[in-house]
């Protein structure tokens, strides 16, 4: 799917500018990176597009839906088109790491002998396959990253919206991960990608989009990291 | 296929993963059913008792002669109200006396003839007809005089009355506690778990999808704490009535088991309902807040 | 210091944060509480009436003649259990067999002299001494016969010990369960704040530092709670004493201020009580889980 | 305080060795880096210090505290004089950031007025004042680190123990932190810190251990990070 937005801005309560005026189109089958500073609106951005957010003004379009206008039947149908890593990893702390990957497709009524395959595949290339059986608060902090990357890529989503999806991981496994979702990009998914990975933005040339105090500041075709905010 | 599967797994889970919840949930339920079920048996053994003391109230007309005993029998008979008719001949009034005065009786010989007119006596299927039958009974005229308990009458004609109102009250308002509790625990045993539903409608499950667990756990709940309340009302009515019946054989407790099973069906029914009801209204807040972008 | 503050804090904002969690709890209380002292009140008017009604119990002596009634009297005075001595004249017993026969005590005309002998009305302390009492009576060289409903005493002292009984059961069970569902609901809002006893502690927060704010708003849902359910009795139980008055005067309920005040009084204590064990009881369960190692 | 741990290994439930045979000694006033790819056992051999877990086998000491046996009054006591800044930010999500703060200064009763002093002064220094009246859930990824550090230094401990706390932090953000953080070491804390951030540790180059499946397989005095676990 391809993101439009246009004239977007967000205020948070109490007078916090998230977003300030942002355009941005995103085409089919596009990698972004999605970099600036902490508190640049990143994530705020990211969540415009999963819908937990809506803007104070302007338009957002993903594919052929409008997220102003939308039913909470037609919500669900459009998140399950969406993978989400979040930042904050948003995993169930009751369930087994297997389990939390699995509920993605039980969710959308995917029949049990396919749930099961599909798990297994990704759990493999993310390498958990030998933790699936325990839960999160077992798991160091790169393996619950790790799940959670398993979790949104499962479904082969359309366009898949990675919040700093490599923050607790070594450069090693990092480099792994980062190739994972270029395939999955390779295969047609739009991916957006906010993140502070320095190494990986200037290994893995792809468009760079830096936000700044919640605006545009640079826009580049095949950019690298450094942030020339406020330097 | 999948998702119906999801939906009983997880409403196992909901039930067996948090089983020190769910526990304390269905005691509670229990708890106030057995309340609402004991405040039913209560109403129904008001009413009953009323209806028994009623059946005792009689009405008594005293006729001129005792050849005229069936006339007004059957007349009596027609006034709409009237339960029973008895007759009481000049001999059996006589007898009547005789056992009143216990020890003294002796002294009634000297009267010689017995002076003692013949009269009905005359069953009503409530207290508050008495007045009314008395006046159509002293409106014949083989009918002498009437006598009834008219303080009495209207004493139970008010118990009456107060009995239904107070013990409807009761049972009102143990039905709202009822539903209230069941729903507040509900509600926060829900409360626990709103991270849950917030992730599962980030990754697309539906409203009711994500509901139906959590509903089907009230449901469950609320059946689990009807039938634990039925089955310890059960018991305990049985033994109370049994108990009853060794201490004190001249108090009659009610006892319809047809009666009973329908209360239990109506609780079981009631808490099935109850716990639909208010996990779902509770359910549907968290998922309204969740769903709605900030 | 900073300490104090902290807890009175952080006691307020459990409180006002979740106010929705707290008013729940509250509801939840008040609800157990007015249960339990229903039960009290509904204790207290059973051994009201059973007393009220034993005192209307009476053993009836017959004199040998009116002379020697003083004797009696003055004998039956010492006898243990003994409430009240009446006497009946020969010319009272007779007033009282005319109102007996209502319209035909024109017969008793005929008897010419008074045949019936003097008495003594004994009014006992409890229903259960009646068969004693009236064997000491008969043992006296002055009285000729002694007579008392001996079933009803009977029935009497068993109403008095299956109520009794009854109602301390049912007491018994109101204080239990709602010692349980308190537990319960606390333990439910406790659960929903785990991570934070965990953090705290982490931080090096003392558990009883940790547990203070929690015990705290315990005490006071408890104490709340009771408050609520008093004042809810208090005016229920007033209305219901004005309304028995209003419609039913013959029917009479207990009605003793400094025994309510009592009753309130302990309602509160033990709502405090309930409270502060178990919110102790429960977050003293999470501060050991939290504290125990991997 | 210094760190003693000798021989510790531990195993999770099922058949996990998370640590095998660790020796470690850490002077009082050093600065640490851990590193090691996810999975190796950093986060679990930092909750030995704080004992959060108990070794299998071995022993622990970290000052005059010996945490095989330990009252909880005394654990309470010896943590707090522990600064944690953990992975996950453990922040209380219903209070404000400086709430969150000031919470560890009124837990050892500190009184109010220096409470509100130090907690000021320190959330300035991690650039959070401005944002102090948000709530975790309000803040960016970056912004709740933040505030996680920030709660870790504010009572001044003798030992500070920092899991990945540059994960969501920027470059540039992530090296104002680091300033921080051996400003502290400087004032004599002795600093233990696990990190993924290569261009940190290369860049402020202190004593590297690194963890391989549970091993210490590297412990050099000014190491660099690259890690030669399975390569
Ligand atoms: N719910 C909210 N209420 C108020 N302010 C908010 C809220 N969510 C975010 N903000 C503010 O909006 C700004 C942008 O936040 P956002 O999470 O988008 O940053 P980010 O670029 O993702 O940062 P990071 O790299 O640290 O994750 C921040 O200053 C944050 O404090
Ligand atoms: N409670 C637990 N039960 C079972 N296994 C656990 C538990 N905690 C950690 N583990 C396992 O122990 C191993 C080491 O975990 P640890 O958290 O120490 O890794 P880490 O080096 O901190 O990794 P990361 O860099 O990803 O944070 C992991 O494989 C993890 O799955
Ligand atoms: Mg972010
Ligand atoms: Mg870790």
């Amino acid at each position: 799917m391809d993101v439009r937005i246009s004239g977007v801005t967000k205020l948070y309560e109490p007078d916090i500018r998230a977003l300030e005026d942002v355009y941005l189109t995103v085409p089919k089958g596009e990698f972004l990176y999605l970099v600036g500073q902490t508190g640049s609106g990143k994530t705020t951005l990211l969540r415009l597009i999963t819908r937990e957010v809506m803007p104070t003004k302007g338009q957002i379009a993903v594919g052929e839906y409008n997220l102003r206008k939308m039913s909470a039947f037609d919500l669900a149908l459009y998140r399950r088109d969406l993978g989400v890593i979040f930042q904050d990893f948003k995993l169930l702390p009751h369930l087994t790491a297997m389990e939390n990957v699995a509920f993605v497709l039980d969710v959308i009524g995917v029949p049990p002998a396919e749930v099961k395959e599909r798990t297994g595949e990704v759990l493999e290339r993310v390498g958990m396959w030998r933790r699936r059986f325990l839960r999160p608060p077992q798991l160091s902090g790169g393996e619950q990253q790790r799940i959670a990357i398993a979790r949104a890529v499962v479904n082969a989503p359309s366009l898949l919206v990675a919040d700093e999806p490599t923050g607790n991981l070594d450069t090693h496994t990092a480099e792994e991960i980062m190739q994972l979702l270029l395939s999955i990009n390779a295969s047609g998914t739009t991916v957006l990608m906010a993140t502070h990975n320095q190494f990986l933005v200037d290994a893995y040339r792809q468009r760079v989009l830096e936000l700044h105090m919640g605006r545009v500041v640079r826009d580049e075709k095949r950019g690298r990291y450094e942030l020339d905010g406020d330097f | 296929m999948g998702t119906f599967r999801y939906v009983l797994r997880d409403t196992n889970r909901l039930l067996f993963r948090h089983w020190g919840l769910s526990l304390l949930t269905l005691f509670t339920a229990v708890a106030v059913f057995f309340l609402v079920g004991s405040s039913a048996l209560f109403m129904l053994n008001t009413r009953y008792l009323v209806a028994r003391v009623e059946s005792e109230l009689l009405v008594q007309a005293y006729v001129k002669n005792e050849a005229q005993l069936q006339t007004v029998a059957d007349k009596a008979h027609k006034i709409p109200g009237v339960a029973s008719v008895r007759w009481v001949t000049t001999a059996e009034a006589m007898e009547r006396l005789k056992t009143r005065l216990k020890g003294h009786a002796q002294a009634l010989t000297i009267l010689g003839e017995n002076p003692l007119p013949p009269s009905l006596e005359i069953g009503l299927a409530r207290a508050v007809l008495a007045p009314s039958v008395a006046r159509e009974l002293l409106a014949m005229p083989e009918v002498d005089d009437v006598i009834y308990a008219g303080g009495l009458a209207d004493k139970l004609a008010r118990v009456s009355r107060f009995a239904t109102r107070f013990s409807m009250f009761v049972l009102v308002i143990a039905v709202t506690a009822s539903a209230l509790v069941l729903f507040n625990t509900i509600r926060i045993s829900i409360y626990s778990r709103r991270d849950e539903i917030g992730v599962m409608l980030l990754v697309g499950a539906t409203p009711t999808f994500v509901a139906l667990p959590f509903v089907l756990q009230g449901m469950l709940l609320g059946m689990g704490g009807a039938l634990g309340a039925s089955l310890l009302i059960g018991g305990g009515y049985e033994a109370l009535v049994r108990g009853v019946e060794a201490t004190l054989p001249f108090v009659q407790l009610f006892r319809d088991p047809s009666m009973l099973l329908r209360l239990g069906l109506i609780l079981l029914g009631g808490g099935i309902t109850v716990g639909w009801i208010s996990s779902w209204m509770a359910v549907e807040r968290f998922i309204r807040r969740a769903l709605r972008p900030m």
